[in-house]
């Protein structure tokens, strides 16, 4: 309906999940800009762009490759970045495994995240690009969680790990029973684009509008809402800021991560 | 039996020990062997690594002890949501197997082009993922619990439409045969006699949809729907193993009841 | 008396060796009139039909008798395309057997109440519910079909015709928790359920006790009489063929040995009929094997 | 003769009223003592066997005659414990049922044949597996059980089994594709392949054209004769009860009326033991209902 | 039956038309059919809305043709990788899941300890999802084939532990009581009457093990051993609808061979 919002956050693993974290969020929204807000949550993007297409969704919350995806199929327009800090990923071997560059890992098996996630495909690859390693030709990618990811670098089976250096590497190494002087870090990449509020090319002017207003004057109000009341998950948007003018160019290198993987249709820059 | 002459007449009597194949079945036979024997190869297995290994085993079964009961309410309350979906997907998709199965069924069909049609049909449900079917029915229907049931609707479809067939296909052909002889119509030998033969088989096959569902909900997550489904996936993507370990064990407990009660309803109807 | 394959039954047209005592029946319509029936299970096997023929005429019994796997059970599906002959002509009630489809076959079949030789009873159901099975082709709606649903009036006549045969007091009893002459009169009161107008009926009298077997014949003679239904039935007692039958038809081997009158058969002189085939024919086709 | 409940089988240890009839035999062993048997399938019903007994020594057949659901079936499974009884005692070749347990039992009834009514043959395997099945007990290995496997000699055993009951030719065929006697003769050839000391036949005949019943029930006669194995076996032809019985007990609703030499039995006088049960019996417990 | 006065009797001789049934069964069977309702209320269902929303259902229907068939080739090989792995998995789960079975079936099972033993791992077996089953065995054999056959075959015995076992419940008691008649043990029972009654069932749920081994190879990927799921992922998650289409297609065809092969087999076994 025209005075509602719908919204959806792909990040976001579950109802529960989402009500926990997202609630604070979306009451002073709708506190704010006066408009029912409905946060659904999407774990899929493929389900999310065709939501955004069928109009079934107005805003996205979502990651820079996903974006970049959406801004690509549906021409959907960034409202505003969520700018992160320390988000950017790693290229990790063990210590004692005698790789000591990115150069070693040539012929090697890496273990990255699932297919087009930002932190842990895109990054990594573009990483090892960056390092002249061409990550679909000199190594053997294998797609798999983060856990696998660490088990298998830990027996061996895999050379380096890629993923995103704060989320998942930090965390699971405080989790191990390894100490944390066991892993190496071979290369570290750029910090990576922001995160990004979307709105579909069917919500008209006034709200993306009035959506952006609300956030950006009541700034504050709404971090807190997002890391303060937000739950275990939100922890990684802690000392965020609300970046009201995000341009689809701020996402290039993604699409250079893209053009890496061999999925040039998305390194194409759509304009803005 | 003690007449060594009758014994030899037997010897010739005897029938054969296997059927002779003929020279198609019998390289069938052999390409099927060589080929399962090829996929052991590949498989890479050795006794010694898995031995090896278990020790490590032990390692991440005790990360996720002792299972994290603090956020068990909640839990508990997804749970729920997530079962009533999974009732009524199940329901659905049940009531739609029934027919389904009829035309699927070799001896119950009414023509073989049905026939292949309605397993063509059933096959298609259960080979198009999830994924795709929840796209499906959320432009369709819209995000939300609908859209959630419609796609387990559709995967309870897909496997119940072809384990109902099957038992159609086994139930005992006298009694079926005694209710043509007397001219009953095609429904009244399904209802009659197919129904009653298959009944065991089908409520063991509707409750494991149920369970099924229940099981596999992260579905409803893509629709918006929520779900303990999703909720796993976020304690395992977040690493919270306790917490993992408590939903599987509700999980468990739930399945558990799905199925005594399973066994309940077939012990009576055996 | 030697038996021998009956000659004339192989002309079409012509009537069974019986047919000339069969004269005072001539008025009478024939209700099934069987000919140059012949079947064979699998290809590679023997035939078990050859050439079978008979007549059956209104309100006459035709008891039929041969050795075990003579082709009786055989002869008897193959007259309602239970089982699909190779070749033969059937005309049961004036219609043509093997040119009908669909509704008309069903129609025809409802008319003839089959007792099979194991039953066929559904397990699952009660008797009574089995017992109104027996009313599907006359009844269409699913709810006559079972106990629990039935209107007071079926369930009222499905259980007199458990009285028939006795079994009263079992109607709420499952079908397979019945002894084996309980079930033999279950399959026969499903018969009565029907109101057929000709019963085939396998060893009708087979697992029952011997009142409860000369009640059931006995049940059949007043069917035929009162209602003027024909009968066609089985049985190894010969004592049952000779009291209950008009005519008896003798198979061997899928052949009619003989189609007499009841009179003009020697009961004492059966031993050839009943003789164990010749071990082994070697022109005889191979049995497919199972493990 | 009116048949009255034998009241002398009640009383513990107490020979069956045939017992003093059956002081020929009395330096025979006893290979089947049965006293005081009672079941009733549900604790809803009426008692189906109600202080059943009777003694069978080695060498002698028991006909066991009665009515349809009397119990016959019941009481022949209950003497290997098939079905729990709820009371009795029963010696089997001097040991004792009731007290037998796995490995025991199992060995007990290895020695006993035991032929079903409704043949109980395994439908999906051929003939010949299913008599070799019968040497189950003998030979513990599986490759034994399965006509592919087993080895020349077994197979051979087999098939001499099959040819005491005229199937010879029918080894290969798959079980579920013969007429009923077929079906009947091969639970008989299982049977001879168990090499028994005592044979449990329910109503090994019926199903059986007149000359294989008479072979049939010579056959065991023979056996008797030539192995000693005792033969206990039910039928509804009194004629074989009277022919191959030394001994006739006679059951009604659960009740033994009588059990006497067959020489004491007037067989023209059993009206009363088929008599039908008087309708409805008011305290009679209820009918458990089904669909 | 035309005597009114034997008519006045039978009327009350008639059973009743459903057991009565006491008062605790009496309060579940109307507390199920609430829950059920409410389950209904809850699903948010609306044939409008459903009607409504197929037109876009239409395009994304369009939006995957024409399948692409250019990478054909190298979806074959995946295909063909996917297919060895899944027939091992599915190889070992189901010679495990006979042993696994006879003990869960409740009228083969040695005792009710092990009936409850062996239905709780089997359940537990398919509760514990496929991820971490994939974490285990990863951790224990390492990535690669092996550690994937390992969780198929867990996957497997999930599945068909509990199916064998219902087939084996619901085989004709006949048979089984004449081999007990004459003295033989449970193994030959089990080899001689429950099996060949249980083989066309046991052969079609194990066809379809197999086939779902295939369908749902994405815990291949998981533990680097390749698959056809994950190229199904990717091509998804990339928008390579057409692509996606033709990997569909190709597991279509994979899955109806298979089907085809389990229906032969059925044939002869009925
Ligand atoms: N599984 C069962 N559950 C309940 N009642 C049963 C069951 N089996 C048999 N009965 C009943 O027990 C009684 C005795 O049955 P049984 O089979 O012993 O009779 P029988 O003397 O062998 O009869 P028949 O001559 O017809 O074979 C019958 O009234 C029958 O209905
Ligand atoms: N489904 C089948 N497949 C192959 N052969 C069969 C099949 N049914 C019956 N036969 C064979 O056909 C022959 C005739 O069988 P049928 O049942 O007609 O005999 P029957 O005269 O009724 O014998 P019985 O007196 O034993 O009942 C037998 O030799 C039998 O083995
Ligand atoms: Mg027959
Ligand atoms: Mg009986």
């Amino acid at each position: 309906a025209d005075d509602t919002i719908t919204m959806t956050v792909t990040d976001v693993s579950g109802l529960e999940q989402l009500r926990r974290d997202w609630d604070a969020f979306s009451s002073l929204l709708k506190e704010k800009t006066g408009y029912e807000v409905e946060f659904a949550p999407v774990t899929s993007r493929t389900a999310s762009v065709e939501l955004l297409k069928s109009e079934k969704v107005d805003f996205i919350l979502t990651g820079p490759a996903e974006f970049v995806v959406m801004n690509k199929l549906t021409d959907a327009k960034p409202v505003l970045g969520f700018s992160r800090p320390d988000y950017f990923s790693a290229i990790i071997t063990m210590a004692d495994s005698g790789i000591t560059s990115v150069r070693d890992l040539k012929g090697k098996k890496v273990a990255v995240g699932d297919v087009g996630s930002t932190s842990s495909h895109l990054g990594p690859s573009q990483l090892l690009m960056d390092y002249g390693i061409d990550p679909m030709e000199d190594v053997e990618l294998v797609h798999t969680t983060q856990k696998i990811g660490l088990e298998s670098l830990r027996r061996g089976d895999i050379a380096a790990w890629g993923t995103n250096y704060m989320d998942d590497y930090l965390r699971l190494r405080a989790k191990s029973d390894l100490a944390p002087g066991a892993f190496r870090v071979i290369a570290r990449g750029p910090d990576l684009p922001n995160d990004v509020l979307l709105a579909g090319t069917h919500v008209d002017a006034e709200m993306v509008d009035a959506v952006r207003t609300a956030i950006t004057e009541n700034s504050d109000a709404f971090v807190k809402a997002v890391v303060q009341d937000g739950g275990e998950e939100n922890k990684k948007y802690g000392g965020m800021k609300f970046i009201a003018n995000v341009d689809s160019s701020d996402y290039e290198y993604v699409r250079e991560a893209y053009r890496t993987i061999d999925r040039p249709k998305f390194a194409e820059f759509v304009g803005n | 039996m003690s007449d060594p002459t009758r014994e030899t007449r037997h010897t010739r009597d005897l029938p054969d020990r296997l059927a002779r194949p003929d020279a198609l079945s019998f390289t069938l036979y052999v390409a099927v062997a060589a080929f399962v024997i090829w996929c052991f190869q590949a498989a890479e297995m050795s006794v010694t690594t898995f031995v090896e290994g278990i020790p490590s085993m032990g390692r991440l079964a005790g990360e996720m002890f002792p299972p994290a009961f603090g956020r068990m309410e909640s839990i508990g309350a997804t749970m729920l949501e997530t079962f009533q979906m999974a009732v009524v997907g199940t329901v659905l998709g049940v009531a739609l197997s029934i027919p389904f199965a009829v035309m699927a069924a070799r001896n119950q069909t009414p023509n073989k082009a049905v026939y292949y049609l309605a397993r063509g049909v059933i096959t298609f449900m259960r080979t198009v993922p999830d994924l795709i079917w929840a796209i499906f029915f959320v432009i369709t229907v819209g995000l939300g619990p609908f859209a959630g049931v419609l796609a387990l609707t559709v995967d309870t479809l897909g496997f119940c439409g072809r384990f109902f067939a099957e038992t159609m296909e086994e139930a005992d052909p006298g009694p079926q045969e005694a209710l043509s002889a007397l001219g009953a119509r095609r429904s009244g030998i399904i209802l009659g006699a197919v129904l009653p033969a298959a009944m065991p088989s089908m409520v063991a096959t509707s409750l494991f949809a149920l369970e099924k569902a229940t099981r596999s909900s992260v579905v409803l997550g893509l629709v918006g729907a929520g779900g303990i489904g999703i909720e796993l996936k976020a304690a395992m993507d977040m690493f919270d193993y306790n917490e993992a370990a408590t939903i599987i064990l509700s999980i468990f407990a739930l399945v558990i009841v799905v199925e005594r009660t399973s066994a309940a309803l077939r012990a009576r109807l055996i | 008396m030697s038996v021998q394959p009956a000659e004339t039954v192989a002309v079409p047209g012509a009537h069974a060796p019986g047919a000339a005592a069969s004269v005072p029946h001539a008025e009478r319509a024939a209700h099934l009139n069987v000919r140059g029936l012949r079947k064979r299970y699998g290809t590679d096997e023997a035939d078990v039909l050859q050439n079978a023929g008979f007549l059956l005429h209104e309100g006459e019994s035709l008891a039929v008798i041969g050795a075990n796997g003579s082709g009786k059970s055989t002869m008897l599906r193959c007259c309602l395309r239970l089982i699909e002959p190779d070749a033969g002509d059937i005309h049961l009630l004036g219609q043509d057997v093997m040119a009908a489809r669909g509704p008309n076959l069903r129609r025809l079949r409802a008319q003839v109440g089959f007792v099979f030789q194991r039953h066929n009873l559904v397990p699952r159901l009660s008797v009574l519910s089995n017992v109104l099975h027996g009313a599907q082709a006359r009844l269409s709606s699913p709810r006559n079909w079972f106990q629990a649903t039935a209107p007071a009036r079926l369930r009222v006549e499905a259980l007199a015709c458990l009285d028939r045969v006795g079994l009263a007091d079992l109607a709420g009893r499952r079908a397979d928790r019945l002894s084996g002459g309980q079930s033999q009169r279950v399959a026969i009161a499903r018969t009565l359920m029907q109101r057929p107008r000709l019963v085939f009926a396998d060893e009708p009298a087979a697992s029952l006790d011997p009142t409860a077997g000369e009640e059931v014949m006995e049940l059949f003679a007043q069917l035929m009489r009162d209602e003027g239904i024909g009968v066609l039935f089985t049985c190894h007692d010969l004592t049952h063929a000779q009291r209950y039958g008009d005519r008896v038809l003798a198979l061997k081997r899928g052949q009619v040995m003989f189609d007499r009158r009841v009179g003009e058969v020697d009961f004492d002189q059966l031993r050839d009929l009943y003789a164990p085939s010749p071990s082994a024919d070697p022109a005889q086709p191979q049995e497919p094997r199972h493990v």
